[in-house]
C-alpha cells in the first residue's frame, strides 16, 4: 500500500474547503445583492475541485475496492469511486447553485447558502472516500449537519418541522453509527478498514453483526433508505428547492459509496448480502407504494429519490459477490444525480407550482421545460437511452450476477409501481391550463440537465469507461 | 469490573436513553435522552478501549464521539431555537404537517 | 476489589441518574440528573486509566449542561420549576423498545464470547493520543475542523432570526441605508 | 446506409418539433420524409443480398457501451428486410391519411416520424440493448399517440393501460436479457454473438427461467392470451394512425423478437417450451377468434382478430420448436410466421384505416349503428371488403399464403396445431357478419348521410391492399427474402 | 402451349378483377366484354386441351404453382369454359343493374374453376378452390340489399369453408410424410400421413360437391340469381367437389377405407337428396337437391374409381342442369315465381324454352338415350362391381331422379290454368318476356344434354376410359336396360300418380340446416359471446383479482403494521387475533373488493405505505429499532 501524506492529494477537497470559508467571508461583506460574488466564489471553488479532480483521476488504475492504490493520510482512498464521487458530487453542487440562483439570488441568507452547500459536498465526498470508521463517523457529521441547516434555512414552519424531524432522526442515526464503530473497532482491534477485513474475520458474529449493523444503519440515514428514510420526503418538502434538491442528491452519493466500502470488508459468515437486499426491496416498495398518490410534487420527487436509493443499495449488497457491482453502482449514482437534479431543476423553474395541477399548461407554454421534464421523469423510470437506465442496466446484471435474481424482479416490478406517479405528472404537464411564471436560470439548469441525462445514457461507453475501466465482471 | 459488567451497564445507558428519545415529546428533553444514549456509547468505548484493544485508536474514538456530542448538541439547539421560533411549539408532536 | 467498588457505584449512579432524567419533575433536575449520569460515566474513565479522556468528558458535560440550563431558562423562556413535565407520549411502546434494546445488548454483553486483549496501552496515554491524531489519524482531526465550521455556520443560520442585512442595512452600512 | 435509414425520420421529427412550421409544411414534411425512407428501403432491399452463411447484410457497428460489450450494432437478414419494408410502408401511408389530421399536426408527424424511427430501429438491431431501447422507446411513443391524439373518452386510461401492460412486458424482457448477457461467457449483449454461442444451452432451468422472462415479455407485446387484455381498449381508443400503426407494426416486435432473440439463441430452453408455445399459440388463435365473433364494436373486433393472427404467428414459432416433423415443414412454419406478420400488417392496417373512416364521419364505431354503407359509400365498402377477404384469407392476398405456410407447417411438424384450423372458419364468419351489418342491406341509422372515402383515406387502404395483393399473386417476391433466413433459423433451432 | 393455359386462367381474372374495380362505370359494355372473354376461354381451353400443357410457376418455398392438363381436365375444362359462356350469354338479358361487378365476379370465378381443374399441387388447388368460395359468396349474395340473401352466401361460404379445412390439413399432412405438395405424389405417402391427406381431401370435396352432410349450404345459396346457380351449382363449383374426387382417386383407393367412404357418401346422398328433391315445391330448391343427388352419382364413381363415367356423368350433367337451371331463370324472370304449383304450364307459354327444359328433365330423369341414362349406368358399373348394395342404393337413386325430374316434367307442361296470374310475382316483378338472348344458350344446352351420353357410350366413352381409367367396368346391356326401363316407368309412374305431398323433414332438406344451426354455429356464438363475456370480465380483470389479492395482503400488513407500531407491548397473542380478524374481515368485504380495479388496489397499498409516514418522530424511531432489530435477527438466524 501507497501511503501519500500529499495534502495536494486533497486538492479537491481543499478546494471545496477554501471556497466555503471564502464564500462565507466575502458574503459578510457584501452588500444583499451583490452576493453574486459569493456566488462567483463558490462557483470558481467548485470549478476548481472539478478540474484537480478530473486531472487527480485514478483512471484505470482500479477498478475495485480492494487494495485500494492510493491512500492518503491512511484513511482517504484515491480510487475510481472516489475519483467518481468528486466529480458527480462536484457537478451536482454547481447544478444545484445553478437551479437555485433564481431562488437564493438576494435572499439573506445566499452566501451561507452557498458556503454550506460546499461544505456539505465536502462531506459527502470524505464519506465515500474515507476507509477509515472514525473519519466514517466526523464525515458523517460534515455531510449531514448542513443538511439541517439548509433545510430550515427558508425558516417556514414547513422547514422547521422538516429541519427537526431531519436533525433527530440525524442524531439517532449518527449515534447508532458511533455505537456501531465502537463495537467494530472494539473487536476488531482498529478503526482502519484493513484492520477490520482482517479482524473481523476471528470475531464474534453476534458482535460484528450489531456493529455492523449500526454503522450500516447510520448510513441508511444518510442515503435516505429504509428503516431510516422518513425524513426525506419531508425535508423535501419542507425545504427550499435548491435545498430538497441537494438533500435529495448528494448526501446520497457519499453514503451508498460509504456502505458499499463498509459491505466490501465485511466478513462472509453472515448473509450481509440478503440483508441489504431485503432493505433494498423494502425501500423501493415501501417508497413507491408511498409516492403513488402523493399531489405535491416536492414530496413526490422525495418518496421518488428513497426508491431510487432502493436501487442503489442493491449493488451495495452484492459488492462482495460481483466486480460488476461497483461500477453498477457509481454509473447508477452519476445517472441519478443528473437526473434527479433535472427534475428539481424543473420544479425550480417554476416556482409557484406546488401540486401535480399546477404544472397544466407546461408542455404548451413552455415545451422545452416539459420535454426536460419528460426527459428526466421517464429516467427515473428507467427508459433508454436515459441516464438512469444505464444505471438500471448495470445494477440490475451486478445484482443477478451476484445472486440476487429475486431482487432483481422485485426492483422490476417496483420499477412498473413507479411508472404510475411518475407518468401522473408528466400528464399533467401536457393537459391544457395556465402554468405558473418561469425563472430563467432554473429554466436553463433543467435544460442542461436533460442534456446531461441523454448525454449519460447515449455516450454510455464513455461513463462506464470511467466507472470500470470497460470490462464489466 | 468486567468487559462484560462495563458492557452491561452501558447498555442499561443506552437504553434508558433510547427510552427517553422515544418518549418524550419536548424536543430538548428528546435530546437528552440521545445524550444519554451516547453516554453509554462513551462507556462501552471506553470498555472496548480497555479490555480489548488498548491502542490510540480507541481514544481518537472517543474523543470522535465526545465531539460529535458537542456538535450535535449544537445544533440540537439550533434547531429548536428554529422550531420555537418558528412554530411557537418545542414539541415534536406539534410538528406533524408534513406527513403522509 | 476496591475499583470493582468503584465502578458499581458509579454504574449505578449512571443509570439511576440517567433513570431519573426521565422522571424528574421538572427540566432543570432532568439537567442536573443528566450531568450527574455524565460525570459518574466520566469518573469510570478515569478508572480504566482515561484520565485525559475522562477529565473532558466531565469538564464538557457540565458545561453542556450549563448551557442546556441557561438555554432552557433565559433562550426559550421557560422556568423550569413550573414547567409541567408529564410531556410523554406512546410510553408502552417505548418502554418496550427500550426494554427490547436492552435484552439484545445485555444478551450481547454477557454472551459474546469477547476476544483477548490485544497489547497493551502505551506508557504515556495522552501522548499517544496527540500522536495518533497528529499522525495515522490525522485525517480525522483534519476532517473535524470544517465540521465545527459547517456547525457554527449551520447553527448560527438556525437559531438566528435576523441576518446582517437586518442589522445592518442591505448594504451593510447601518442606520445609513433606508430600512 | 441502415443508420441513415433508420434515423432520417428522427432527425426530421427534432426538426418539426423545434421549428414552429405551419401545419400545412408540417404535414407534407411527414410525407416527403416517409416517402423518402420507404425509397430508402427500397433501395436497400434492391441491393440486398441472402448473406451467405446466415450472417447479415448491412452490418453497421459502432462502440456504445463497450463495458457491457453492448454496442450500435444493425444489420439485416431475411427476417427483418421484410418488416423493415412494413414499417416503411406503413408509416408512409399513415403520413398520407395524417394529412386529414388538425389537432396539432406539427407535433403529430414529428411523433409518429419519432415512433417510426424506433420500429425500424427495433427490426434492425442486432444488439440487445439496442434493442431493448427502441422496444421501450416505442412504448413511450404509442402511449403518446394513444394519450395525445386518441379519441375515445378514456383515451388517458387506455393509454396508461396499454404503458404499464407493455412496460411490464419490456421489464421481462429486460430481465431476460440480463440473464443471456450474464449466461453469456464472455459477457455480451450482441445478438449474433449470443446466437453464435448459445449460452444456456446445457443449463435446462436457467436458461428455462430466462426464456420465460423473454416469452412474458414478448408474449405481452405480441399479445398473447391471457396477456392480451390491454389491446382493446388501446385499439378503441386510439386515432385510426394510432391504431394502424399499433397493429400493424409494434406488434410485430413481439413476435419478431421470437424469430430474432428467443429461438436462436435459447435452442435447448425454446425446443423445451415448444409446446407451451404452442399451445398458447393455438388458444390465441381460438380465443381471439372466439371473442372477436362476439363483438359489436368495429374496432375492438379488429383489435380481437389480431390477437387471433398474431396467434398463427406464435403457433407457427412454437411448431418450429418440434424437432419431430421434417426440416421443411418447419422452415414452412417460421417462413409463414414471418409472411404472417408482413400480412398482418398490411391488411389489419388497412382495416384500422377504414375503421378511422367511421369514427370520423360519425362518431362511432358499434356496427348496429350502420347498415348498407354499400349504398352511401360504395368505395369505403369494396375497400372493407377487400380487406376483410384478404384477412380472413381468402387466396391472391397475404394472407392466405401466410396462413397456408403456417398450417401446412405445422401440420406438418405436429397434427395438434390443426386444432387451430377452426380459427380460419370463425375468422371468416366474423368478418363477413361484419360485412354484413355495415355494408349490406338498405342504409339505415348513420350510414343514411355517410359521405364516402376521400382520397387522402382511400389511398393509402388502396396501397397496403395493392401490396397485400401482390404478396398473394407474387409470394416469392417475398419468400425468396424470407426463405433463407428460416432455414438458418431452424437450423439454429436444432442445435 | 403453356402460355395458353396461363391466359387461359388469367384472361378471366385480368378482366374479372377490371370489371369489379371499376364499378358501375363499366356496366354497360360488362355484358359484352363478359360473352368476348368467355368466348377467349373457351377458345383457349379447346386449345389446352388438344395440346395438354403442364408448367408450373413458383409459388410457395418447396411448392410450385402447378397447372396441366391431363385426359380428366381436357374433358372437363372446354365443358366449364362453354356453360360459362352460355351463362354468361343468358345473363345478359336476364341480370339488370351492377352487371359490370356481376360479369367481373363471374369472370373470376370462371377463372378460379379453370385453375382448380388444372391444378396439380396443392397450393395451386387451395389457391383456386378458395377464390371459388368467395366469389361464390359474392355471387349468391349479389343483390346485397336484401339481407336474407347475404346471410345465404354467409352460409354457403362457412359451409365450404369448414369443409376446405381439409386441404389444409392435407398439406400439413403432405409435408408431415415428406412427399411434397404435387397432388400426384399424394398416394405415395407413408401409412398415417396418406390417410390424414385423403380424409383432408375427402372433406374438402365433399363439402364443395354438397354431400352429407353438407348438403345445406346448396338450399340456401339458391338466393342467388338463376344464372348463377346455373354456373356454380351445377356445372361449376359444386362439380369441382366431385371433380377433385375423381382427380385424386387414386389417392382413395390407395387407402382401404376412403373409396369405400366416398362411395358411400355419394351413394346415400343420391338417394337421400333424391327423396329430398321429390318433397320440394319450389323449382330451384328441386333443381338444387337434384344436383346434390347427381353430384353423389360423380362421388360414388370417383369412390368406385370409375373416374371416366363419373366424369361423363359430371359433364353431361352440367350441361343438364344448367339447362334447367337457366329455364329456371328465365320463368323467374319472366313470371316472378319459381314455385312449382305457380309454374303450371308455364312451358306452354314459351314453347322454345318448355321443349329445352323437357330435354333437360328427361335427360335427368335417365330416359334413354339422352345423356344421364348412359354415364349414370357407367358409375353404376362400377358400383356394381364394389358391391351390389351399392349398386341397388344408386338405382333407387336413379329412380328417384327419373321421380322428381317427372314431377318438373308434367307439371310445367300441364295445360295453362285459368288463374295462373294468381300466382305469379311472389318473389320479384316478372316481366312476362323471355329474350332471345335467354332463349339461345338453351337450346345449346339442351343439345349436350341430349347427347353428351356419347362420353360413357362406345366409342367416344372408351377412348375416355382408357384415358382415364385404363380398363374400367363398363355398363353392361341389361344394366343400361334396367335403368331405362325404370326411368321411363317412374316417369309415367308420376304422371298417372301425383304425388302425395312428401314429409316435412324431407322438404327441408332433412333438417340438415336447423341442425347445423343448433349443433355448430348456436354453440359457438354462445362460446364466443361468453368468452368476450369473460374477457371483459375476468381476463380484463384478472389484474383485479391480483390487485384484490394484493388489498388483502396490505390489509392484513396494515393490521400487521398498525398492531406492532402501536402495540408493540401488547403482545403476539393480540397482533394475531387482530391479524386473524382482519384476514376475515377481508375475506367477508372480497366480493365487494372484486370490483375494483388493480390501479385501486394499489392506490390503497400506496396509502397503506403513506401510513408508515405519521409525522410522529418516536413512531419513526421505534419503526427504526424494529426493523433493526429484524435485520439483527436475520442476520443472525440466517447464516
Amino acid at each position: 500500500m501507497m501511503m501519500e501524506q500529499s495534502p495536494l492529494a486533497l486538492l479537491p477537497e481543499l478546494c471545496l474547503l477554501a471556497g466555503a470559508v471564502a464564500t462565507l467571508l466575502a458574503g459578510s461583506f457584501l452588500p444583499r445583492q451583490r452576493q453574486w460574488v459569493a456566488r462567483l466564489i463558490a462557483v470558481t471553488a467548485l470549478l476548481a475541485a472539478a478540474v484537480s479532480a478530473a486531472l487527480a483521476f485514478p483512471g484505470g488504475r482500479s477498478r475495485d475496492f480492494g487494495p485500494p492504490a492510493e491512500t492518503v493520510f491512511g484513511a482517504f482512498v484515491l480510487d475510481t469511486a472516489t475519483g467518481v464521487t468528486r466529480l458527480v458530487v462536484v457537478a451536482a453542487v454547481l447544478l444545484v447553485i445553478g437551479l437555485g440562483v433564481d431562488e437564493l439570488a438576494g435572499t439573506a441568507r445566499e452566501s451561507e447558502t452557498y458556503a454550506l452547500l460546499l461544505l456539505g459536498g465536502l462531506g459527502a465526498i470524505v464519506l465515500a472516500a474515507t476507509d477509515d470508521l472514525l473519519v466514517l463517523a466526523v464525515a458523517f457529521l460534515l455531510a449531514s449537519i448542513p443538511v439541517y441547516a439548509l433545510v430550515g434555512m427558508v425558516r417556514s414552519p414547513g422547514a422547521a418541522e422538516a429541519a427537526l424531524k431531519t436533525y433527530l432522526l440525524g442524531a439517532l442515526s449518527g449515534i447508532l453509527l458511533l455505537l456501531g464503530a465502537t463495537v467494530l473497532s472494539g473487536i476488531a482491534g482498529g478503526t482502519a478498514y484493513v484492520d477490520l477485513a482482517t479482524g473481523l474475520a476471528a470475531a464474534p458474529a453476534a458482535a460484528v453483526a450489531v456493529g455492523a449493523l449500526a454503522v450500516l444503519a447510520g448510513l441508511l440515514f444518510e442515503a435516505g433508505g429504509v428503516p431510516l428514510h422518513q425524513w426525506v420526503p419531508d425535508a423535501t418538502q419542507g425545504a427550499g428547492t435548491a435545498a430538497a434538491a441537494f438533500l435529495t442528491t448528494v448526501p446520497k452519493v457519499g453514503a451508498l459509496v460509504a456502505a458499499a466500502r463498509l459491505v466490501d470488508v465485511l466478513p462472509g459468515a453472515l448473509s450481509w448480502p440478503l440483508l441489504v437486499g431485503l432493505l433494498a426491496a423494502a425501500t423501493m416498495t415501501l417508497a413507491n407504494l408511498a409516492a403513488l398518490a402523493q399531489t405535491d410534487a416536492r414530496r413526490l420527487l422525495g418518496w421518488s429519490t428513497v426508491s431510487q436509493v432502493g436501487y442503489l443499495l442493491m449493488p451495495v449488497a452484492v459488492v462482495t459477490s460481483t466486480s460488476a457491482a461497483t461500477p453498477a453502482l457509481l454509473v447508477y449514482l452519476a445517472g441519478y444525480a443528473v437526473t434527479n437534479l433535472t427534475a428539481f431543476a424543473v420544479l425550480a423553474a417554476v416556482p409557484g407550482a406546488r401540486s401535480l395541477t399546477d404544472f397544466r399548461g407546461l408542455a404548451r407554454q413552455r415545451p422545452w421545460l416539459a420535454a426536460a421534464l419528460g426527459i428526466s421523469l421517464l429516467s427515473l423510470v428507467g427508459t433508454p437511452p436515459t441516464a438512469v437506465f444505464l444505471g438500471k442496466l448495470t445494477v440490475f446484471t451486478a445484482a443477478w450476477d451476484g445472486g440476487l435474481a429475486w431482487l432483481v424482479v422485485v426492483a422490476a416490478l417496483n420499477t412498473l409501481v413507479s411508472l404510475f406517479y411518475y407518468l401522473r405528472w408528466l400528464v399533467e404537464a401536457f393537459r391544457p391550463g395556465e402554468p405558473a411564471p418561469t425563472a430563467g436560470w432554473a429554466h436553463g439548469a433543467a435544460l442542461a440537465g436533460a442534456l446531461g441525462v441523454l448525454a449519460v445514457g447515449l455516450g454510455a461507453g464513455l461513463v462506464t469507461a470511467l466507472t470500470g475501466d470497460g470490462t464489466l465482471g | 469490573m468486567t468487559l462484560q459488567t462495563m458492557l452491561l451497564v452501558a447498555a442499561a445507558l443506552f437504553s434508558v436513553g433510547l427510552y427517553g428519545a422515544i418518549s418524550q415529546q419536548v424536543v430538548v428533553m428528546v435530546m437528552m435522552g440521545l445524550e444519554l444514549m451516547l453516554n453509554g456509547v462513551i462507556l462501552a468505548a471506553a470498555a472496548f478501549w480497555w479490555f480489548l484493544s488498548p491502542t490510540p485508536d480507541g481514544q481518537v474514538l472517543l474523543l470522535v464521539v465526545i465531539t460529535a456530542m458537542t456538535v450535535e448538541m449544537a445544533m440540537g439547539f439550533a434547531v429548536a431555537t428554529l422550531l420555537h421560533r418558528s412554530r411557537q411549539s418545542d414539541m415534536t408532536d406539534m410538528a406533524t404537517d408534513l406527513s403522509r | 476489589m476496591l475499583t470493582g467498588i468503584v465502578f458499581w457505584v458509579l454504574a449505578v449512579v449512571a443509570v439511576a441518574a440517567g433513570v431519573a432524567v426521565f422522571r424528574a419533575d421538572s427540566m432543570a433536575r432532568a439537567t442536573y440528573a443528566l450531568a450527574a449520569s455524565f460525570i459518574a460515566v466520566g469518573l469510570v474513565l478515569l478508572l480504566v486509566d482515561l484520565e485525559f479522556l475522562g477529565v473532558i468528558t466531565v469538564l464538557m458535560m457540565t458545561m453542556e449542561m450549563a448551557v442546556m440550563g441557561i438555554y432552557m431558562i433565559m433562550f426559550m423562556g421557560m422556568n423550569p420549576a413550573l414547567m409541567p413535565m408529564d410531556m410523554v407520549h406512546g410510553k408502552r411502546p417505548a418502554l418496550a423498545v427500550a426494554i427490547g434494546t436492552f435484552v439484545v445488548l445485555a444478551a450481547g454483553a454477557l454472551l459474546v464470547p469477547w476476544p483477548t486483549r490485544r497489547g497493551a496501552p502505551a506508557a504515556d496515554l495522552v501522548t499517544s493520543l496527540g500522536e495518533a491524531i497528529m499522525e495515522s489519524k490525522m485525517l480525522v482531526m483534519m476532517t473535524v475542523s470544517p465540521v465545527l465550521f459547517a456547525t457554527i455556520v449551520a447553527a448560527l443560520v438556525l437559531a438566528l432570526p435576523r441576518g446582517r442585512y437586518d442589522r445592518l442595512g442591505d448594504d451593510l452600512r447601518a442606520g445609513k441605508a433606508p430600512r | 446506409m441502415l443508420s441513415s435509414i433508420i434515423f432520417l425520420p428522427l432527425v426530421a421529427a427534432a426538426l418539426l418539433a423545434v421549428l414552429r412550421v405551419p401545419d400545412r409544411v408540417a404535414r407534407w414534411t411527414w410525407i416527403a420524409v416517409t416517402t423518402a425512407d420507404l425509397a430508402l428501403v427500397g433501395v436497400l432491399i434492391a441491393r440486398y443480398e441472402t448473406p451467405a452463411d446466415g450472417g447479415l447484410a448491412f452490418e453497421e457497428r459502432a462502440r456504445w457501451i463497450p463495458s457491457v460489450n453492448s454496442s450500435w450494432h444493425v444489420g439485416v437478414d431475411g427476417l427483418s428486410v421484410p418488416l423493415l419494408a412494413l414499417t416503411a410502408v406503413v408509416f408512409c401511408a399513415c403520413a398520407v391519411y395524417g394529412l386529414r389530421e388538425d389537432r396539432r399536426p406539427r407535433q403529430h408527424a414529428a411523433l409518429f416520424l419519432a415512433l417510426q424511427t424506433t420500429c425500424l430501429g427495433l427490426f434492425a438491431a442486432q444488439d440487445l440493448i439496442v434493442f431493448f431501447l427502441f422496444f421501450d422507446l416505442s412504448i413511450v411513443g404509442m402511449y403518446a399517440a394513444i394519450a395525445g391524439w386518441g379519441h375515445g373518452r378514456e383515451a388517458g386510461r387506455s393509454a396508461l393501460q396499454f404503458f404499464l401492460y407493455t412496460f411490464l412486458g419490456s421489464l421481462a424482457l429486460l430481465l431476460g436479457f440480463i440473464g443471456l448477457y450474464l449466461a453469456a461467457d464472455p459477457h455480451t449483449f450482441d445478438i449474433p454473438e449470443l446466437i453464435a454461442a448459445a449460452p444456456l444451452q446445457d443449463h435446462p432451468v436457467a436458461g428455462g427461467f430466462v426464456l420465460a422472462a423473454l416469452l412474458v415479455g414478448l408474449a405481452v407485446k405480441t399479445p398473447t392470451i391471457p396477456f392480451h387484455t390491454w389491446l382493446p381498449p388501446a385499439h378503441t381508443d386510439a386515432s385510426a394512425i394510432g391504431s394502424a400503426v399499433l397493429a400493424a407494426v409494434l406488434l410485430k416486435m413481439g413476435t419478431y423478437g421470437f424469430v430474432r432473440i428467443a429461438m436462436p439463441a435459447l435452442p435447448d430452453a425454446w425446443r423445451g417450451a415448444a409446446w407451451v408455445v404452442l399451445a398458447v399459440g393455438i388458444a390465441s388463435v381460438l380465443y381471439g377468434a372466439l371473442v372477436a365473433l362476439a363483438q359489436t364494436d368495429v374496432k375492438r373486433m379488429i383489435a380481437y382478430t389480431s390477437i387471433n393472427h398474431m396467434g398463427y404467428v406464435v403457433m407457427a414459432v412454437g411448431a418450429a420448436g418440434l424437432l419431430g416433423g421434417g426440416t421443411a415443414a418447419r422452415e414452412l412454419a417460421v417462413t409463414g410466421a414471418v409472411t404472417q406478420m408482413v400480412s398482418h400488417g398490411l391488411l389489419t392496417g388497412a382495416l384500422f384505416l377504414l375503421a378511422g373512416v367511421l369514427h370520423d364521419r360519425t362518431g362511432s364505431y358499434a356496427m348496429r349503428d350502420y347498415g348498407g354503407l354499400a349504398r352511401t359509400a360504395p368505395l369505403w365498402s369494396g375497400l372493407f371488403a377487400v380487406a376483410a377477404f384478404g384477412s380472413l384469407g381468402i387466396p391472391a392476398f397475404s394472407g392466405f399464403i401466410a396462413e397456408f405456410q403456417v398450417f401446412a407447417g405445422s401440420i406438418g411438424t405436429t397434427a395438434w396445431a390443426a386444432i387451430a384450423l377452426p380459427g380460419i372458419l370463425i375468422t371468416a364468419a366474423l368478418f363477413l357478419r361484419a360485412l354484413q351489418l355495415l355494408v349490406t342491406g338498405l342504409p339505415g341509422g348513420r350510414s343514411i348521410s355517410f359521405s364516402d372515402v376521400r382520397a387522402v383515406e382511400a389511398v393509402p387502404v388502396t396501397g397496403l391492399l395493392l401490396l397485400s395483393l401482390a404478396i398473394g399473386v407474387l409470394p416469392w417476391l417475398l419468400l425468396d427474402l424470407i426463405t433463407p433466413a428460416s432455414a438458418v433459423l431452424v437450423d439454429l433451432v436444432g442445435r | 402451349m403453356t402460355g395458353l393455359l396461363w391466359a387461359c386462367a388469367t384472361v378471366p381474372a385480368v378482366v374479372g378483377a377490371g370489371l369489379c374495380v371499376s364499378g358501375r362505370r363499366a356496366d354497360r359494355v360488362a355484358p359484352a366484354v363478359g360473352i368476348v372473354t368467355a368466348g377467349v376461354v373457351l377458345a383457349l381451353s379447346v386449345a389446352v386441351a388438344l395440346g395438354r400443357p403442364a408448367t408450373s410457376a413458383p409459388f410457395l418455398p418447396g411448392a410450385v404453382f402447378g397447372l396441366a392438363v391431363d385426359a380428366l381436365a381436357a374433358v372437363v375444362l372446354p365443358a366449364v369454359a362453354a356453360v360459362t359462356l352460355l351463362v354468361l350469354v343468358f345473363s345478359a338479358a336476364d341480370v339488370s343493374g351492377a352487371r359490370a361487378r356481376y360479369t367481373g365476379l363471374l369472370l373470376l370465378f370462371a377463372a378460379a374453376v379453370v385453375v382448380t381443374v388444372c391444378a396439380t399441387t396443392l397450393p395451386a388447388l387451395l389457391f383456386a378452390w378458395e377464390v371459388m368460395g368467395a366469389t361464390s359468396y359474392a355471387l349468391i349474395g349479389f343483390r346485397w340489399q336484401e339481407p336474407h340473401r347475404v346471410g345465404a352466401g354467409l352460409t354457403a361460404f362457412l359451409t365450404t369453408r369448414t369443409a376446405d379445412l381439409g386441404l389444409y390439413l392435407a398439406a400439413g399432412a403432405a409435408l408431415a410424410g415428406g412427399s411434397g405438395l404435387a397432388l400426384a405424389d399424394l398416394p405415395g405417402l407413408p401409412a398415417p400421413w396418406r390417410d390424414v391427406a385423403a380424409a383432408g381431401l375427402l372433406v374438402a370435396a365433399l363439402g364443395k360437391a354438397a354431400q352429407l352432410p353438407f348438403t345445406a349450404w346448396l338450399s340456401a345459396a339458391m338466393q342467388g340469381p338463376s344464372p348463377v346457380s346455373a354456373l356454380l351449382h351445377s356445372a361449376a363449383m359444386v362439380a369441382m367437389g366431385g371433380y377433385l374426387l375423381l382427380r385424386v382417386s387414386p389417392l382413395l383407393g390407395a387407402t382401404s377405407w376412403a373409396g369405400p367412404t366416398a362411395a358411400w357418401v355419394g351413394a346415400l346422398t343420391a338417394l337421400l337428396l333424391g327423396a329430398v328433391a321429390l318433397a320440394q315445391r319450389d323449382l330451384k330448391q328441386l333443381l338444387a337437391a337434384s344436383t346434390a343427388a347427381q353430384l353423389g352419382f360423380v362421388v360414388l364413381g370417383a369412390g368406385v374409381a370409375a373416374v371416366a363415367g363419373g366424369t361423363a356423368h359430371l359433364v353431361a350433367h352440367a350441361a343438364t342442369k344448367a339447362l334447367l337451371f337457366l329455364a329456371a331463370g328465365a320463368w323467374l324472370t319472366a313470371l316472378g315465381t319459381k314455385q312449382l304449383p305457380a309454374l303450371r304450364g308455364a312451358a306452354r307459354r314459351w314453347p322454345l324454352v318448355g321443349v329445352c327444359a323437357a330435354v333437360g328433365a328427361l335427360a335427368l330423369a335417365g330416359v334413354a338415350p339422352l345423356s344421364l341414362w348412359a354415364t349414370k349406368d357407367a358409375v353404376l358399373a362400377g358400383a356394381h362391381e364394389e358391391s351390389l348394395a351399392l349398386y341397388l342404393v344408386g338405382l333407387a337413386a336413379a329412380a328417384l331422379s327419373a321421380g322428381y325430374a317427372g314431377k318438373v316434367l308434367w307439371l310445367v307442361w300441364q295445360r295453362l290454368p285459368a288463374d295462373a296470374e294468381a300466382g305469379y310475382d311472389t318473389e320479384e316483378e316478372g316481366t312476362r318476356q323471355v329474350r332471345a338472348l335467354q332463349q339461345a344458350p338453351l337450346v345449346v344446352l339442351a343439345a349436350g344434354a341430349a347427347v353428351l351420353g356419347l362420353l360413357a357410350l362406345p366409342p367416344v366413352g372408351d377412348t375416355l376410359r382408357q384415358a382415364l381409367d385404363g380398363s374400367g367396368p363398363t355398363p353392361g346391356l341389361v344394366e343400361l336396360a334396367v335403368s331405362a326401363v325404370v326411368a321411363v316407368v317412374v316417369l309415367l309412374l308420376v304422371r298417372v300418380r301425383p304425388l302425395q305431398p312428401l314429409p316435412g323433414w324431407l322438404e327441408g332438406w332433412l333438417g340438415l340446416a336447423r341442425a347445423t344451426d343448433v349443433v355448430v354455429v348456436r354453440p359457438v356464438l354462445h362460446t364466443a359471446e361468453a368468452l368476450a363475456r369473460f374477457d371483459d370480465r375476468v381476463l380484463a380483470r384478472a389484474v383485479t383479482g391480483a390487485g384484490r389479492g394484493a388489498l388483502r395482503t396490505a390489509r392484513a400488513a396494515a393490521r400487521f403494521d398498525d398492531g406492532v407500531l402501536d402495540r408493540a407491548v401488547a403482545g403476539s397473542a393480540t397482533a394475531g387475533v387482530r391479524l386473524a380478524d382482519a384476514t376475515g374481515r377481508a375475506d367477508l368485504a372480497g366480493p365487494d373488493a372484486a370490483v375494483r380495479s388493480l390501479a385501486a388496489g394499489t392506490r390503497w397499498l400506496g396509502g397503506w405505505a403513506r401510513r408508515t409516514q405519521t409525522g410522529q418522530l418516536h413512531q419513526y424511531y421505534v419503526s427504526a429499532a424494529v426493523v433493526l432489530a429484524a435485520a439483527l435477527a436475520l442476520l443472525l438466524a440466517v447464516r
